[in-house]
């Protein structure tokens, strides 16, 4: 944990605290839902790396943006959503972020400047970019988080989308999450070389950061989102972090890949719930029980946006050809299909 | 016959034709010990070793080129494309590169590759991972499509893929995979270019693709028990394309039905469809009818994914129609 | 009316939308001072600066991907893709990005940015350099297909395309950006889904698309001098695709044959000439003619490409033959 | 020049010379076949870079295999091509390398390895990382050189390709041949930090050489090419070097992006050829009057290749839809179209 700051930033604390037990409460039933076979498809849980999006998202405007993952609820919570639109979204509820027509992997929350979850691994990674131009361009002051995996980071993209944010200075921050997997296998078998000198090598400044200490994450976020906000930009973060979960929801017999141990340790040494609450309390922030209640409450407050979601409406089936283009109510009812 | 999942056959093709010629290496991301996530390639890496079962970093352009390349020199890559949706990726490498290599080089060069991917909705996956991109592919020359439609032909046409000098693409159903179909123990392999009868029948045709072949076999079913006598045929290859199979059905009924779960719109059914006109049109009853996936991206939700695509119930209701000599539009 | 190119007819159009918008800008490669090597651009670097006329380095899908969130955001690229040959480098960007950003956002979101490209053979560029790969895009939901097809149409289908709130790929012919037409001083704009009659006539329709608009006025020319009436429809966007004046002409003339530069194999002329058998088929003499470019890889030597596309002489000698009632196949 | 080797390699320093001036002699005859309209398309020419593709291709063995790029000439000689099938195939003529049907940006000559020019910047990275590929699969010692321009270093296809070189130990060397542009544009405009360090940053051994310098080259390029046949590759190599003609034979009016001292600097001062023969004479491997009989002598050989092509015959009409497929002699008589 990062040096200890005056209790005048108690407010702060609690935000961020709050804002990674919610993730956790959200991700948790997610995973019921799913388990309960209440959910269609599958979804890739955030559990274990709340510390990277708070500490990031607590560090920007409602008017910054950020792009996401396939692994997005986290991001997504920490930008400001609110669970009842996103469970809708994973059930494919019409009072979902996107009508239900996104689902977990293309979650957005336009309102709050997320720009979106993304399928593609690297996706994301030229609309963050272009994002950082618009601001540019219309001389506007805000400042774009681009968040994807070391998995990403084999993706050509990523190098030629950096190479553009170097060359014209964009205000834009790569925000790699190193999980230390991608998918089934261990990313350091599938990247050669060091993740922050491929970042180097085109002048962006590069930072490693411990991603399960939220204060750090935080206070690194906030210089360089100012320095982004001035002009100084792009800049290059490479958190260290964990999946507590597998891939995905499914991906339950993982052994052959990643051991029981390994988990263990980080789960039980590096929680960064739980390290931050320890501190917290060791600060006198807040106390114990302060913390169970404001738990409890989380765990409410998400209890009942499921069921809300739960017996939410599906879109109308007339939907299904809305939103094709912006011009046009129903594309298949046109002449022109 | 013993019946096997398509996952399995397309796993013993795989084996089969890599204990038959070293040369051949499977590369893609996930495939070794994991075994891909349809687990479609356990066992594989344990047998042939991680030279010949490459786990890749995710770099979808990088590993398709890397193929072209070790094509051109005297291997044969089966590239792992993990959703039939990341081809967009490497379109440039695949048709840019590997299709025209032969072609631009006057014969003296040439790609046999492989790419296997899939295609398909209905499985919740949303956007990005549900589409049936055949069409694109199919529209470069100097690319082979094979669209198996059960597990006898994902095996029988991936071995002739892998043999073939060509670069090939091949789109399994991901819906598919664990789906049994009758598949001989000995070795056999499936021609490409030629069609195959599923059924018979002598009032309507119905042609499908890959998992469309089962709509409409099930479609069939139906019609029969109504009176109606439906042929269904399967291309299995759209290119090359069994034309003289596809005319001589449609000649033989006066009715077809094209179904294939790309969209509908610039797809395959098009020109499927033309061909069918083109050369039967004095022996059709009606224009040839297309029935492929909504010309919308593919909804997250249930309840409007399962609207897109079609279904044995559209596929009877437009063939009844037919029948019955109503004029029906595609759109 | 004054004749302007079809190089600077792009040219005002682009300057007349950015004069008016200041969030539309241009990215690409040498696109500012080089005015690309086509020299479409040239000027407007010095009017708008830098930071909307903007160089990039030689990385496609990087700045498809930077104009998609740009757009996404705020502003309206004008994406310069030097060659349409690239587009295989953008096609993820482009169709699992931009072409779904509003469905996938339920409507919330949108990518309003134009791709200009451009299509055509017959420059003895080869085989990665002269490609007409409009079919690709058109089967894709959510993305618009605009194919001017002379200065005129390139002038007022880029205004359009720029103001359009969906993406929008524009593909210029690369032969004609010195071809001169009448284009008006005063502002215009030519909607999407509204086909052209070039020339009407009544005993044949020739359906052509970009430079095959030339190609089939020149056939109808010819055929006028052997009293046959041949009428001329340019869709100018495919999609949206003017089905009903399309129709129109096939009911009126009962004849049609669809002429484009795409390869013809699951290109658009499937996709035109099913929808018009479909709807017009008992208004039909004979079925929709196709005429693509050969299903080959473009080859360099001019004795060979010559022989790829379509020609005044090759359209006029089939309309010819469906006139006199041959049957004719497309292959 | 790089310190001076005993004459005992004067076959060597003549065999380099030799193929440095057949470059220059090919492209010669080519510019003038272009101005004189009778090469159907542009091209793009080597001149000036000489030295990078000689001082490499002299470190191959005919085995080896090189890719190529749209400016390939220089490639295709160095590595062992005739110039009668090389004229041929860039006049369209049926006895050309690619019988026609490549032209200038596809040339190939793969009975010397050379897998093909490439009109996509960057599109044979992949190709031939897989050349690499191959060599290690089937225990082949043969090493593949990718030869491609400082431009193309933007393409995110060079970094997918290298990580996987690197992670597993391919017998490839990536040749950067810097000439400072990008078509009509500085290179230095459009790529942020450092191109030796994007290499680096994968974990490859990079290296900067002077690419006028035919015997820097060549030594770099001996011991590196002997190192990957061991299996310590890849590597990198940058070789600064530059053109002396337009981007493209058309591209005459260059001096918005480029000027006529720059030019002239490079022409007088670091003229590969002028340096080489220089070097030669001063050390006694060579006569200037040796050299003038022998430049004259590969004058005459273009000029009998360039007369041969021209009047070699085009491919039979009936070629235009042979070799679509390997196994369709006829890909549109066939049903199966
Ligand atoms: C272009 C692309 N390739 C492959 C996939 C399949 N896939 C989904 S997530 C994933 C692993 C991503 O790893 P990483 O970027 O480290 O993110 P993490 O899942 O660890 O958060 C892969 C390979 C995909 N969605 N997109
Ligand atoms: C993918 C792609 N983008 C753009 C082009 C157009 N183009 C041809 S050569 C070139 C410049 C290449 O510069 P560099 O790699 O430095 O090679 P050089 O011409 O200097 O030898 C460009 C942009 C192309 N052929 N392919
Ligand atoms: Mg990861
Ligand atoms: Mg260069």
């Amino acid at each position: 944990m990062s040096s200890a700051k005056t209790s005048s930033n108690a407010e702060d604390y609690l935000r961020m605290y709050r804002q990674m037990v919610r993730i956790r409460t959200f991700e948790d039933n997610a995973n019921q839902l799913y388990l309960s076979a209440k959910m269609p498809g599958l979804t890739h849980m955030y559990s274990g790396e709340e510390a990277v999006a708070v500490g990031i998202c607590e560090a920007l405007r409602v008017t910054d943006k950020i792009t996401s993952t396939h692994r997005g609820h986290g991001h997504c919570v920490a930008k400001g959503a609110e669970f009842k639109e996103m469970f809708c979204e994973l059930l494919g509820k019409e009072e979902g972020y996107c009508r239900g027509k996104g689902g977990s992997m293309h979650i957005a929350d336009q309102s709050n400047g997320n720009l979106g979850a993304n399928a593609i691994v690297g996706g994301s990674m030229g609309i963050a970019t272009g994002s950082a131009y618009t601001a540019r361009l219309l001389g506007r002051d805000d400042v774009t988080v681009c968040f994807f995996g070391d998995g990403a980071t084999a993706q050509g993209l990523m190098y030629e989308v950096m190479n553009m944010a170097a060359l014209w200075k964009l205000p834009v921050i790569y925000a790699c999450e190193n999980n230390g997997y991608s998918e089934y296998t261990r990313t350091d078998e599938i990247a050669a070389g060091s993740i922050i000198a491929r970042a180097e090598a085109f002048g962006i400044e590069a930072h490693q950061v411990d991603g399960q200490d939220v204060l750090a994450v935080n206070e690194l976020a906030q210089k360089l989102v100012a320095r982004a906000r001035k002009g100084e930009g792009p800049f290059f973060i490479e958190l260290m972090t964990y999946r507590y979960h597998g891939h995905h929801v499914g991906d339950i017999n993982r052994e052959y890949y990643r051991s029981k141990e390994e988990e263990r340790e980080w789960k039980q040494n590096r929680d960064p719930i739980i390290k931050f609450r320890g501190w917290l309390v060791a600060q006198g922030v807040v106390s114990e029980g302060e913390i169970d209640a404001m738990n409890a409450e989380i765990e409410r407050d998400a209890a009942a946006a499921v069921e809300y979601a739960l017996n939410a409406s599906y879109p109308d089936v007339s939907e299904v050809d809305m939103h094709v283009f912006t011009d046009v109510e129903h594309a298949l009812s046109q002449p022109t299909a | 016959m013993r019946e096997i999942t398509l996952s399995q056959a397309v796993n013993e093709a795989l084996a089969e034709e890599m204990r038959r010629d070293e040369t051949v290496f499977i590369i893609g991301e996930d495939v070794a010990e994991a075994g891909t996530p349809f687990k479609v390639l356990s066992g594989l890496v344990e047998e042939f070793g991680t030279d010949r079962v490459v786990d890749t970093p995710i770099a979808e352009p990088g590993f398709m080129g890397l193929a072209v390349g070790a094509a051109m020199t005297g291997t044969r890559p089966v590239v792992d494309l993990m959703f039939g949706d990341f081809i967009y990726l490497i379109m440039d490498q695949l048709c840019n590169q590997a299709a025209k290599t032969h072609y631009m080089s006057g014969g003296k060069m040439s790609a046999p590759l492989v790419v296997r991917t899939n295609l398909g909705a209905t499985r919740r996956s949303a956007a990005q991972h549900s589409q049936s991109l055949h069409a694109l592919v199919a529209h470069i020359p100097g690319l082979k499509v094979a669209l198996p439609s059960s597990a006898y032909e994902a095996k029988g046409l991936l071995k002739t893929a892998i043999r073939d000098n060509n670069p090939v693409v091949i789109f399994e159903d991901k819906l598919m995979y664990n789906d049994k179909a009758p598949v001989p123990e000995e070795e056999y392999l499936i021609p490409f270019g030629e069609a195959h009868i599923k059924r018979a029948g002598t009032d309507v045709t119905l042609i499908g693709t890959s998992s469309m072949v089962q709509v409409c076999e099930k479609a069939a079913g139906n019609l029969a028990a109504e009176g109606i006598s439906a042929e269904v045929i399967d291309p299995r290859t759209i290119v090359p394309l069994d034309e003289a199979a596809l005319l001589a059905s449609a000649k033989k009924t006066s009715r077809v039905i094209v179904v294939d779960e790309g969209h509908q719109s610039f797809g395959i059914t098009g020109e499927i469809a033309s061909r069918i006109n083109e050369k039967a049109f004095y022996h059709l009853d009606a224009p040839v009818l297309r029935m492929g996936a909504m010309d919308v991206p593919v909804p997250f939700t249930p309840v409007l994914e399962d609207l897109t695509v079609p279904t044995p119930q559209s596929v009877a209701e437009n063939a009844r129609k037919l029948v019955s000599g109503e004029m029906i539009h595609a759109a």
